[in-house]
């Protein structure tokens, strides 16, 4: 397949947005927006596959494919051009190909729906943006493609849009994605200030070569870009502080929380800065903050998903978890391992939401887990299809999950200890432990809940289905929960599960990803910073030093690249069989204790919960965060937009308006003086005379 | 009058007298209401001018300043005779010569 | 004086003496007892304008002329008898509504209606004359003749005009005010005299500047305090402060078609004539009595402004904007003339405060002429036009009336491109160009504080609601006076060009008299390049 | 002679005059409607042969130019020329007009003839103010646009008794702004009547023409840049209107017939900028350079405090009227930044346009439900997108576009112009002007989506409607109202995404109104002249003069000549 069939991927979706549009325009075009949706992503698809080999050997400049300028202001230019490396075919495969199975099965799950065409025009510009995104040569596209995503993400959240809580999430989402972006925006300022171009291929370039000079000083800018475009990714991706927004978004219909804001929008930001690399090693302090944001975010939203009852909310905060484990794999400098973990994320999140999507229809929009029991004996196909994606999530032995997060805690691992180790990493990839040993308790505390145990459900009210007449085939025993058809939907999962299980194997064995990172700019520049210079140059003293163990992955495919390095390289080989064996435990572990306390003797869990009521009321409520922004940064600038209002109104245009009484009031007195009073005329024009007269012979003498 | 009374006479004396007809002339207009009282004084000070070109006309030893008297004069006569008229149409409509009841127009 | 020389003066008073000769015609046939004889009388008035102008047209191109600022004088006098005629166009009908609104009264007790007419024309033309004749003066006892001239018939003009006790009131304000005026300015005459010893004002202006050579640039004290009263005095007549206090009172009370002519022939005269005495003592002038004109000039046009805000009478309102615009004028007076370089050309034409001057009064008196002729073509059941409330909702009834006040006040705004808005940029520029920067600035801050008021006048006729009680007069005339002012007012705007140069060629090309004198005395300072009388610092 | 600017400034002011005479045909709302639609198309029509007859390849000067002496004494002429600046902004006003006269078939009933007189009489002004080449006749078609929409506003605004104030509160506040520009630019054209002649070919004469005066002005010492800033930014500033005086805007919006609000977003707010354009920068470079940072903070608190004071509005209008205000702070933001590319001011000339396509649509938006609903307060309708969801989408596009969303037009102005802000060189403005203004971003995204969530989403609630016909039931956007917003969402998207033709024509012409205060930025931040009474910066002709920019290259005098020339001693004196 030609490799300019490429630049076609992301203007399919575009089309098929366009012609989902048109089907708005009529009812009974309607029906034709889903199948257009799913085509338009396909196709994608399969150029991407089709052109895969041929992209993955495009060197130096033939890797930017430019369709035309998009801007350009003096040395300030923007193609529209697309970069075309492995790292962008993963991310590629990664969005067509989740994105036709979501929305294959979307066709099932939104089938009646009065927006239906309303929906997949969403989904298909949200591909649209998103392949821009994965695929744009400079940061300026890639800025479109953020915001691109930001915006169907805020469509797709706000699809409800009746609901008051759909349009404030919808809202919430788009405006904290927006605070990030500011970031990245002005991160892409100082790019261009330092780089004089937002390419990304030059400024990836010039950065290594910077980090390959040992004679190189850092400038302020070096320090600074970084953290400014670390703030966009902390809003995409849903880190702390900028994460409120994510598990809001689950307002919107499941597919989209499948798809969006699990499987591929919120990993922008782990894209870009594994894209970014070596810019982010330019600045010491960069990536470990990312590490530690990740690290922190990770257990935190762990934390909040144990004691939520909502369905969604629980894998939503899962999704922020599993996000802050990937910026702790891209802050240990192990891109491949955050790459990796987006990777198998994709598949286990997708089929999780998409399974709970399951429920969720069935139970005729009932997301509440008390409100649901042992529904194994109803939804069997859900209920394994589920248990897969969970054994995935809580990283059980072999799944997908299992070998991703274990790639990363090792990698973590092996930046905290050894001679040049650092406590953070060391104390990160605790913290990630532990996240891993919630996240299997968290996980398999939902499974048990909803499939295990008593048969007992109630229905939902169903919203989001309501007040159509069309939508009924489904419904006709609406009482009864039921299993989803296998096409359009059971059909996706199934093929989601089977790479829930197996994609960690497949990638962890043959190890193309891993050469896929390393053939792609997302490769940390450190590798070739050592084989020409020994010596770490001192400004990046943190990194260096502790990169200098570094070489273990690329030493397995490169012996050349490790030479003189066998030793750091075996106890990096160490740490991760270690690792494997640990995190297999804990999550055997966690999956045990969550049998335990949510299907054996869920009575005791209730007592447990009574007993430690403050600490769950607090998890439960998210640990106020959300009441807290709104008291210390939301109420406060609606406060002062009140303020300014009048202050506005009385006194800026009072002032205008005080002005423009001057006059008038010089009016007025002097009014008195056109008194009528022929005398009084006199005795005016007397004085002036007088006073002209005085005044004259006082400057003439 | 005689000559030794003309001999110390100096031009400012004239040029006073002058300046005190125009100001008794200007202190009547504003403090009298009588419209013709008014006019008469502005007539006063037509007159203070008067003497002050004389004074000077003497003083520069020419004829110019008497000859301007004469217009003066006149322009005065004229003024006169349109403020009679002007006084007696006024005079049938209020039936009075205050000035102040001619101040109804204001501000 | 030589019988040749005298001819020839005469020769160069041609306009004024057909002038007088139509003013004598009128006033006869107005005597006459047939309706036809006197209802051609504004026929006679019309052909004596226009004859008027016509001499003055074939007298401007003879070169020697007895007036000091001979070109200045043909401008105005052409000037004069083309806006007269306007006037004209305006006032006709004004004694047929006396006379009709006496009949309905019934007249109880004074009865001028029946002979009115000729004499109104009369008066009216002998005003003109008057102004020409200032124009035209060479001597401090023309000066003084020919302003009184100009006043004396307004007095009548105003008392008459209406039957209404407020016309009375007006005329009895303006005729004792205007005396007391009359009698200040005519003691600075004599006091000039007196200084000098001359009323030449050739002679004048020579004398004074040996004076001031002597004295050390400020002229000598009595001849400064006679300018000053001089000044002040005529203040009067342009409406300046402090002699203002009238201009409100005399307008409101007037007849409309006659407030127009008061609002522009005296205050013509009155501006000639400071142009005239300034010049006795030349540009730059002396710093007293440029501090002085500062001051006037300000306070005028700040006053004028911030109390036609407060007036709710358009009358009242436009005698208040008359008076802000004398105070634009009097920036212009103290810009003074151009400026003459060794070569003999000037360097533009936007350094001429005093063409300026000559420029503003045609556009100010476009703009207010054409507002008067608008009100003067309404009625308010059985009275005058005179409120907002009268002219509120004009656009309804009267669009075209309405359309002519929207241009007129936009002209007196100073909107661009109108007739108003080149003389702004006549007198910001000569202002520029002599330092009077700061001046500038309150120019034009007064300019904004006007618009307020001229645009509540369009504001009243385009957005309010009519007054049911409004009516026209139908009297084609004063429509035609109105539409011929404000099609001027566009046209001149556009097309200004030939007046601009109209008005600096009254004023460069035959120099002022001090620039005569400068070039004919041989004064041991002066050189040939300076253009300026004196310029001893 | 090239007549064609001059037939197209004319045109409508000519095809005007007709709807004035007394013509029976035209009693018709619907033809006089149809005449003034037709009217604009041919100004359309006009300004396409321009830009066809456009020369893209030149550099950057006045094409087209033509001249009419208008007071020869005065050196007053009616210059017309065109740059693709002005060019793309004539493009502008005609690519409005004929939509908002579409627009207003229905909305207005009295009056009819009136107001599509004052309409199109309003285009030639503006049309004029953009091809003007005499900063008088630049002057005169400013100052004329006041008074139709003074009228437009008066008569067809709103509210009966609010909408005369708000008419007369706009007119006198820009009046009087601009009144003070105009001593201005009188003391620049009498400065020039100052300089030796030897300078350059006008000097010490009196001229208007821009180009003149732009040589003039570079001659004037920093206190006189300074005071000729100050006068020209109390025009332009308040017409932007840049923060601190922009009250009347909100007030004239809220009032203003729905056609008077889009021309005044489009184009009439643009001519503050394109004057601060046109005049500021390039005839006060030193007092620019020394006050940027002041505009900067105004330019940078507007877009915050308006951006905020947007967010509780309870009127659309007035919200779309504030976010102007804020929008126009990153305009101005980008036109001082003086960076080394343009690409500040080059974004600010996008944003004008970018700003008039979509506040404008958004204007027209909330007329259309206004004209259903006659209410605009977002508490009495929610949940729209249901009910009529054409309109909806448009709403949402446009609001989308003036977000800011990249792909649309409103990105690339804003971009652009704090991508500027942010190279500015440090003693202009400097990156945090930009750090700071961005939050505008977001906050932008927070006050119009407030909007969308409050009246296109939430549950349905519908005011009462009030049909043309005396219905009463809620009918979505009819094929007039989709034909008047389709063309502006065209023209969002397609300069959303092909915007490069435009930004390369601007680069140019830019340069060429930049180059002098960039050039004293630069020397500036070299040598720190920072001290106000310090010689002025004499450029050196041949130092850094761009081969494309030889009609305003600051021309050089020798600092030893002090300008004191003919007339100079008569100003000394005083």
């Amino acid at each position: 397949m030609p490799i300019e069939l490429i630049k076609l991927i992301p203007w399919i979706p575009l089309l098929g947005a366009v012609l989902c549009a048109v089907c708005c325009m009529k009812p009974a075009w309607r029906k034709a927006a889903g199948p257009i949706s799913v085509l338009s992503i396909f196709i994608p698809f399969l150029i991407t596959c089709g052109v895969y080999s041929a992209a993955s050997g495009l060197q130096g400049d033939d890797k930017v494919q430019t369709i035309y300028q998009w801007m350009s202001v003096g040395g300030f230019s923007v193609n529209m051009g697309y970069f075309i490396d492995p790292l962008t075919m993963i991310m590629l495969f990664v969005v067509t190909g989740i994105g036709s199975l979501i929305a294959t099965y979307a066709m099932g799950y939104m089938k009646g729906e009065r927006g239906y065409a309303r929906f997949f025009m969403g989904v298909s510009l949200f591909i649209f943006a998103m392949t821009t995104l994965v695929m744009a040569d400079n940061l300026v596209l890639l800025y479109l493609g953020w915001e691109g995503v930001g915006l169907c993400s805020y469509l797709l959240i706000g699809y409800y849009y009746e609901k008051p809580e759909a349009v404030a999430a919808a809202k919430k989402a788009f405006i904290v994605n927006r605070i990030g972006d500011l970031g990245f925006a002005l991160g892409i300022f100082l790019t261009y200030m330092t780089y004089d171009t937002v390419s990304l291929s030059v400024v990836t370039s010039k950065a290594v070569a910077f980090l390959s000079d040992p004679n190189y000083i850092a400038t302020s800018a070096d320090l600074w870009i970084p953290f400014l475009l670390m703030l966009g990714a902390f809003g995409k991706s849903a880190q702390i502080p900028l994460y409120v927004w994510l598990p809001d978004a689950m307002a919107g219909p499941t597919p989209v929380s499948a798809l969006v804001h699990a499987a591929t929008m919120v990993t922008a930001g782990v894209y870009m800065i594994a894209r970014l690399i070596p810019v982010f090693q330019l600045s010491p302090y960069a990536l470990p903050t990312v590490a530690t944001i990740g690290g922190i975010t990770a257990l935190f939203a762990g934390t909040i998903a144990l004691c939520q009852y909502d369905l969604k909310k629980v894998f939503a905060y899962s999704t922020v978890s599993q996000l802050g484990y990937m910026f702790l794999g891209v802050g240990a400098l192990s891109s491949f391992g955050g790459i990796f973990h987006l990777f198998t994320h994709a598949f286990f999140k997708a089929l999780l939401f998409l399974t709970a999507g399951s429920v969720m229809h069935a139970l005729a929009g009932q997301l509440d887990l008390r409100a649901m029991s042992g529904l194994r004996k109803k939804m069997p196909v859900t209920c394994w299809l589920m248990f897969a994606g969970c054994l995935a999530l809580a990283g059980f032995p072999f799944t997908a999950g299992f070998f991703s997060k274990d790639t990363i805690l090792a990698e973590a691992m092996v930046r905290g200890t050894g001679e040049h180790g650092s406590n953070l990493y060391f104390f990160l990839a605790l913290m990630g432990l532990l996240t891993a040993l919630l996240t299997a308790f968290y996980t398999f505390r939902l499974w048990f809940r909803v499939f295990m145990g008593p048969e007992h459900f109630e229905m939902g009210d169903d919203h989001g289905h309501s007040d159509d007449d069309a939508h009924g085939d489904d419904h006709s025993h609406a009482h009864e929960p039921h299993e989803m058809p296998w096409w359009p939907m059971n059909i996706p999962l199934v093929v989601l599960a089977f790479g829930a299980i197996f994609a960690g194997m497949i990638v962890h064995w043959t190890g193309w990803m891993e050469h896929s990172i390393e053939t792609s700019t997302a490769q940390p520049a450190i590798a070739l910073n050592i084989q020409t210079d020994p010596q770490p140059t001192p400004a990046y003293e943190i990194i260096t030093v502790s990169n200098t163990t570094d070489t273990h992955d690329t030493a397995t495919e490169h012996p050349a690249a490790a030479t003189g390095h066998s030793a750091e390289h075996d106890r990096a080989h160490g740490i991760h069989i270690l690792m494997m064996w640990i995190s297999s435990f804990i999550a055997l572990l966690g999956i045990g204790l969550a049998a335990y306390f949510h299907w054996l003797n869920r009575p005791l869990t209730d007592k447990v919960a009574a007993k430690f009521g403050m600490v769950v009321e607090v998890l439960y409520n998210k640990y106020y965060i959300d009441e807290f922004y709104d008291l210390v940064i939301v109420k406060p600038l609606r406060t002062l937009g009140h303020g300014f209002y009048r202050f506005d109104q009385a006194v800026i245009h009072g002032l205008v308006i005080t002005v423009g009484y001057i006059p008038r009031l010089a009016g007025w007195s002097i009014q008195p003086t056109q008194s009528g009073k022929m005398q009084g005329y006199g005795l005016g024009m007397v004085l002036g005379v007088a006073i002209a007269a005085l005044l004259v012979f006082k400057w003439a003498f | 009058m005689p000559e030794t009374v003309m001999n110390s006479l100096t031009l400012s004396h004239f040029l006073m007298t002058g300046a005190i007809l125009f100001c008794l002339g200007l202190v009547g207009f504003i403090t009298r209401r009588n419209l013709i009282i008014m006019f008469l004084c502005t007539e006063m000070m037509f007159q203070g001018v008067v003497v002050t070109l004389v004074a000077f006309s003497r003083f520069h030893l020419n004829d110019t300043g008497q000859t301007f008297v004469i217009f003066v004069l006149t322009i005065a006569a004229a003024e006169a005779a349109l403020a009679l008229g002007l006084v007696v149409l006024l005079f049938r409509r209020k039936g009075t010569l205050d000035s102040l009841v001619w101040s109804q127009l204001s501000g | 004086m030589h019988k040749a020389e005298f001819l020839q003066k005469v020769a160069g008073l041609w306009p004024e003496i057909v002038m007088l000769i139509g003013a004598t015609a009128c006033l006869f046939i107005g005597l006459s007892k047939g309706k036809g004889p006197r209802r051609s009388t504004p026929w006679i008035a019309a052909a004596t304008l226009v004859i008027a102008a016509l001499m003055v047209c074939k007298n401007s191109g003879s070169t020697d002329e007895p007036a000091a600022l001979a070109g200045m004088a043909n401008y105005i006098k052409l000037a004069v008898a083309g806006i007269g005629l306007i006037l004209l166009m305006v006032a006709a009908g004004v004694p047929n509504r006396l006379r009709q609104s006496i009949d309905a009264e019934a007249a109880k007790t004074f009865e001028p209606g029946d002979v009115m007419t000729g004499e109104f024309y009369a008066f009216f033309l002998l005003s003109l004359t008057g102004v020409m004749l200032t124009a035209g003066a060479g001597d401090l006892v023309w000066l003084f003749l020919a302003l009184e001239l100009t006043s004396l018939p307004t007095y009548v003009m105003v008392a008459t005009s209406r039957d209404r006790i407020e016309a009375q009131e007006s005329a009895v304000k303006y005729f004792f005010l205007g005396a007391l005026s009359a009698a200040i300015f005519l003691y600075g005459f004599a006091l000039i005299y007196g200084a000098t010893g001359s009323t030449n004002f050739i002679e004048i202006t020579r004398i004074a500047q040996e004076q001031m050579l002597l004295n050390g640039g400020t002229p000598p004290g009595l001849l400064l305090i006679g300018m000053v009263l001089a000044i002040v005095g005529i203040c009067f007549k342009i409406a300046a402060v402090p002699m203002h206090f009238y201009t409100a009172d005399v307008y409101e009370g007037a007849a409309t078609p006659v407030t127009a002519f008061l609002a522009f022939v005296p205050k013509t005269a009155g501006a000639v004539a400071l142009i005239l005495l300034l010049s006795l003592i030349g540009w730059p002038l002396p710093p007293a009595i440029e501090a002085l004109l500062w001051l006037i000039a300000v306070a005028t046009m700040t006053l004028g402004n911030v109390l036609g805000l407060l007036q709710n009478n358009v009358k009242r309102v436009l005698a208040y904007s008359s008076i802000a615009h004398s105070g634009y004028i009097i920036v212009g007076l103290l810009a003074g003339p151009a400026v003459i370089d060794a070569a003999g050309a000037t360097e533009g034409t936007l350094n001429n405060g005093i063409a300026a001057i000559l420029f503003y009064l045609v556009a100010y008196a476009l703009g207010t002429i054409a507002s008067f002729a608008i009100l003067s073509c309404l009625r308010a059941g059985d009275r005058e036009a005179q409120t907002y409330k009268h002219i509120s909702g004009l656009h309804k009834n009267h669009p075209f009336l309405a359309a002519l006040m929207l241009i007129s006040v936009l002209s007196l705004v100073g909107l661009p491109p109108l007739v108003g808005f080149l003389g702004k940029i006549y007198l910001i520029g000569s202002a520029y160009s002599t330092g009077f920067t700061f001046l500038v600035v309150i120019l034009v801050l007064n300019s904004a504080i006007s618009a307020a008021y001229y645009l509540r006048i369009a504001s009243a006729c385009y957005f309010g609601e009519p007054d049911e009680t409004v009516h026209s007069t139908g009297q084609l005339p004063r429509y035609a006076g109105a539409l011929v002012a404000a099609t001027l007012a566009i046209v001149l705007g556009i097309l200004g060009n030939s007046l601009v140069n109209a008005s600096r060629n009254a004023t460069t090309p035959t120099q002022t008299t001090a620039q005569t004198i400068a070039q004919t005395s041989d004064a041991p300072t002066q050189t040939a390049a300076i253009s300026n009388p004196i310029n001893l610092e | 002679m090239d007549l064609l600017l001059i037939l197209l400034t004319v045109f409508p002011l000519v095809s005007a005059l007709p709807l004035m005479l007394p013509i029976k045909a035209f009693d018709s709302r619907k033809t006089v409607w149809s005449y003034a639609l037709l009217s604009t198309l041919v100004s359309l029509l006009f300004s396409l042969i321009v830009l066809y007859k456009f020369d893209f390849t030149n550099t950057g000067a006045m094409q087209l130019a033509t001249s009419l002496s208008w007071v020869d004494a005065f050196g007053l002429n009616f210059g017309f020329g065109i740059d693709s600046i002005s060019l793309w902004l004539v493009l502008l006003t005609t690519f409005l007009m004929p939509i908002i006269i579409l627009s207003s078939l229905t909305a207005i009933k009295t009056r009819v003839r009136e107001f599509y007189f004052w309409l199109i009489v309003l285009e030639t002004f503006m049309i004029g103010t953009f091809v003007a080449t005499d900063i008088l006749f630049f002057y005169v078609c400013f100052e004329l646009t006041l008074v139709p929409l003074y009228i437009l506003i008066g008569v067809f605004g709103s509210d009966k008794r609010k909408r005369v104030e708000a008419a007369k509160i706009f007119f006198l506040y820009t009046f009087t702004g601009s009144m003070l520009t105009f001593a201005g630019v009188m003391y620049v054209a009498w400065f020039n009547t100052m300089l030796p002649t030897h300078l350059f070919a006008a000097a010490g004469t009196w001229s208007f023409d821009i180009q003149t005066l732009y040589l003039a002005a570079a001659n004037m010492s920093l206190t006189e840049q300074s005071w000729v800033l100050g006068a020209l930014l109390a025009g332009f500033a308040v017409k932007v209107p840049l923060f601190p005086v922009h009250t009347w805007l909100p007030l004239a919006h809220t009032e203003a017939p729905t056609a008077g609000s889009v021309i005044l977003a489009g184009v009439l707010l643009k001519l503050g900028t394109y004057g601060l354009l046109r005049f500021a920068l390039p005839m006060c470079p030193q007092a620019v350079v020394e006050y940027a940072w002041l505009i900067g903070i105004f330019a940078v608190l507007g877009v915050l405090v308006t951006a905020l004071i947007c967010w509780v509005q309870t009127d659309v209008k007035k919200l779309i009227a504030y976010s102007s205000v804020s929008h126009l702070g990153f305009c101005v933001l980008g036109l001082f930044a003086l960076d080394a590319d343009n690409t500040g001011a080059v974004g600010a000339v996008m944003y004008m346009i970018n700003h008039g396509l979509s506040t404008g649509a958004l204007f027209l938006c909330i007329g259309m439900i206004y004209e259903r609903f006659h209410t605009r307060e977002m508490a009495d309708m929610s949940g729209l997108g249901r009910a009529i969801p054409a309109w909806a989408s448009f709403t949402v596009f446009f609001v989308l576009a003036s977000v800011g969303l990249p792909g649309l037009n409103g990105f690339i102005g804003e971009f652009l112009t704090l991508l500027g802000a942010f190279l500015s060189p440090a003693n202009v403005l400097g990156y945090e002007y930009a750090a700071i203004a961005g939050l505008g971003m977001i906050l932008a995204a927070i006050y119009l989506l407030y909007m969308v969530g409050k009246i296109i989403f939430g549950p349905l609630k519908v005011p009462d409607v009030h049909n043309d016909d005396g219905t009463h039931d809620l009918k979505d956007l009819n094929t007039r109202e989709i034909a008047t917003l389709l063309p502006l969402a065209a023209a969002c998207l397609i300069l959303g995404m092909l915007p490069n033709g435009m930004l390369n024509s601007l680069q140019a012409p830019v340069e060429q109104l930049t180059y002098s205060a960039k050039a004293v930025a630069t020397q500036a931040n070299d040598t720190f002249v920072t001290d106000a009474n310090a010689t002025p910066l004499r450029l050196a002709i041949d130092d850094h003069t761009p081969e494309f920019a030889p009609g305003i290259a600051p021309q050089l005098t020798d600092p030893t000549h002090a300008p004191l020339t003919k007339t100079a001693h008569r100003a000394a004196e005083r």
